[in-house]
């Protein structure tokens, strides 16, 4: 999958302002002299005075650039100091910060994925992207030596090999855009199995629920999805599959047959392998199985995410065997389940 | 249309009315306004380099130049060995006749 | 080895395509991709000055100083006053023998 | 005030450490703090341009016209036609006397 980070570093985003608004003519921009940033300029700027950070950046799209005016700039205001915010504790392991989406152009049109939290934020296997026209500041901190992942773009540019992204890391952009103690690296591994992959980040699961703040929950019982950091309310159908599974192409079933009808048009839907611990034959050590997980949330009591369970437990029954299924059931957090039906 | 040749004009004569920094299709232009001044000013014992050459310096060394210019031109410059060694030689001949 | 030639190269035209103005351990540096130009434009009576020179009036020196260089290298220079004084003494020496 | 001062220090160490963009009276200024640089820097065949020269060649051009003002100044430059013609007048009559 593509995940895409969200936040940036840009000079014409407001919300980079302590004031809330891009500065103007008559304001004194305020960079402060420790904070190291790379800061993206898409357009031209009047500006009263600029105090540049001791080690920082500014990238000038074309078109871009400051300039300053004699006397008042007119519909400015009286000029305040306004103060570029702090980007230092946005860190890669926080899946809100993350867009994910299956290629680049439902990036683009905003066809975005739902992902537990685990996976919201990249896995080994995805394609991470930084906006074109953008810069950003990430700490990469993680609780392994290296944050793996297939490919990285920045600045509109993809980096697929992995010496050439360590040369980018240790450039000054580069050291300005990526910080903390573990470092991005580039494997450049498609996933091989096209029953999926495992995500990967469950050895940072600490560090990606530490940002989750959870809901209070309203459901009979709450269900917890495997990579998630909450219980949710809704429903998990849980798929065994076989030789010739697709999990991209059932994805796409999935989405064309069921999400597309207006009755679950605020449904979010997750799809991914998971490896649950089992106990095999009941008896003995854990073990872990690979079996596809799909959670389904409808922000609400869970009654259209346990419809839609029901629609594709049966979907699967029916077809399974052209789709590679072996088996499919539901739990959902109203307290049915496939076994009830 | 008038309107749109005024709007044209009024829009150019602003952006050369102000000094600006600008990005150019990846050049980095300085332009000043109308009697209007870019400096770069550094402090103490600071340097404006360009390419690693200390243009400070460069530009004191051209000031030293003109007037060295200035000096050679006025005062004339070294006497070159030639002509000294033929007045010299015509002094010693005029001495000896 | 030549896979690193191009890593460089590709980092190179990579981290430098847009022009930046960056902030060095507190120097101020001004930096363009490959081949792309840094410039100064001045209009009418508008200034580019480094630490109180002015940059567009040092250029032109430059190229006067050159002038005035290939001037004196080809025509000479003021004819130094020794010269003359001696010039004059001989022609003296010589008119009265 | 001694906490005063100790303010007044601190803020003005701290403000001079940065590199500044200002408006000075609609002038477009850049400085630096103290011993700090302010460096242009274009890569691979980038040039740095004032109104249509080229300033890395005329940097050049001042250290060529420096070299040249010392070598005239060591070795005179070219002897001026006038000296040439008095010094071969006064070679003549000195023969012919």
């Amino acid at each position: 999958l593509h995940k895409q980070w969200i936040p940036d570093t840009n000079y014409e985003n407001k919300t980079n302002w302590d004031k809330k608004d891009v500065p103007c003519g008559n304001d004194i921009v305020w960079f402060p002299a420790q904070r190291k940033v790379s800061v993206f300029v898409e357009t031209m700027h009047a500006v009263q005075e600029m105090r540049l950070p001791v080690g920082g950046e500014f990238i000038l799209n074309s078109g871009a650039g400051f300039h300053v005016v004699t006397g008042k700039d007119p519909g400015c205001g009286a000029g305040v100091t306004t103060k570029f915010k702090d980007s230092e504790s946005l860190q890669w392991f926080n899946p809100a910060l993350w867009q994910a989406a299956a290629t680049l152009e439902d990036l683009q049109l905003g066809n975005f994925l739902f992902s537990v939290h685990e996976e919201s934020v990249p896995c080994q296997h995805d394609d991470v992207v930084f906006k074109a026209r953008s810069s950003f500041r990430v700490d990469t901190s993680s609780s392994q030596s290296s944050v793996p992942v297939k490919s990285v773009s920045v600045l509109g540019k993809k980096f697929e090999s992995s010496s050439e992204f360590s040369w980018y890391l240790i450039s000054r952009s580069g050291l300005l855009q990526f910080h903390g103690s573990s470092a991005v690296t580039l494997r450049n591994q498609e996933c091989g199995d096209l029953s999926g992959c495992d995500c990967g980040n469950s050895g940072n699961r600490q560090r990606i629920c530490n940002t989750v703040t959870c809901a209070s929950l309203s459901c009979k019982n709450p269900l917890l999805p495997v990579g998630h950091c909450c219980e949710v309310c809704g429903a998990i159908v849980t798929i065994r599959y076989a030789t010739g599974f697709n999990l991209q192409t059932y994805r796409q079933r999935i989405r064309h047959i069921f999400l597309i009808l207006p009755q679950y048009k605020s449904i979010q839907l997750g799809m991914s392998k998971v490896f649950k611990s089992q106990r095999l034959m009941g008896i003995g050590p854990f073990g872990t199985s690979p079996e596809i997980q799909v959670v389904i949330l409808d922000g609400e009591e869970g009654t259209q995410s346990e419809d839609l369970a029901r629609d594709i437990v049966k979907d699967a029954q029916s077809h399974g065997s052209n789709l590679g299924i072996t088996d499919a059931e539901f739990q959902a957090s109203s307290g049915s389940s496939s076994d009830q039906t | 249309e008038p309107s749109n040749t005024g709007h044209t004009r009024s829009k150019r004569s602003v952006s050369y009315e102000q000094p600006r920094m600008l990005s150019d299709n990846g050049h980095l232009v300085f332009t000043t306004g109308d009697n209007k001044e870019i400096r770069f000013a550094t402090s103490a014992n600071g340097r404006v380099k360009v390419d690693n050459e200390d243009l400070t310096q460069l530009m004191s060394q051209i000031k030293t130049n003109k007037e060295d210019i200035t000096d050679i031109k006025t005062h004339g410059g070294v006497v070159p060995p030639d002509i000294t060694n033929k007045l010299n030689q015509l002094d010693t001949k005029v001495s000896t006749l």
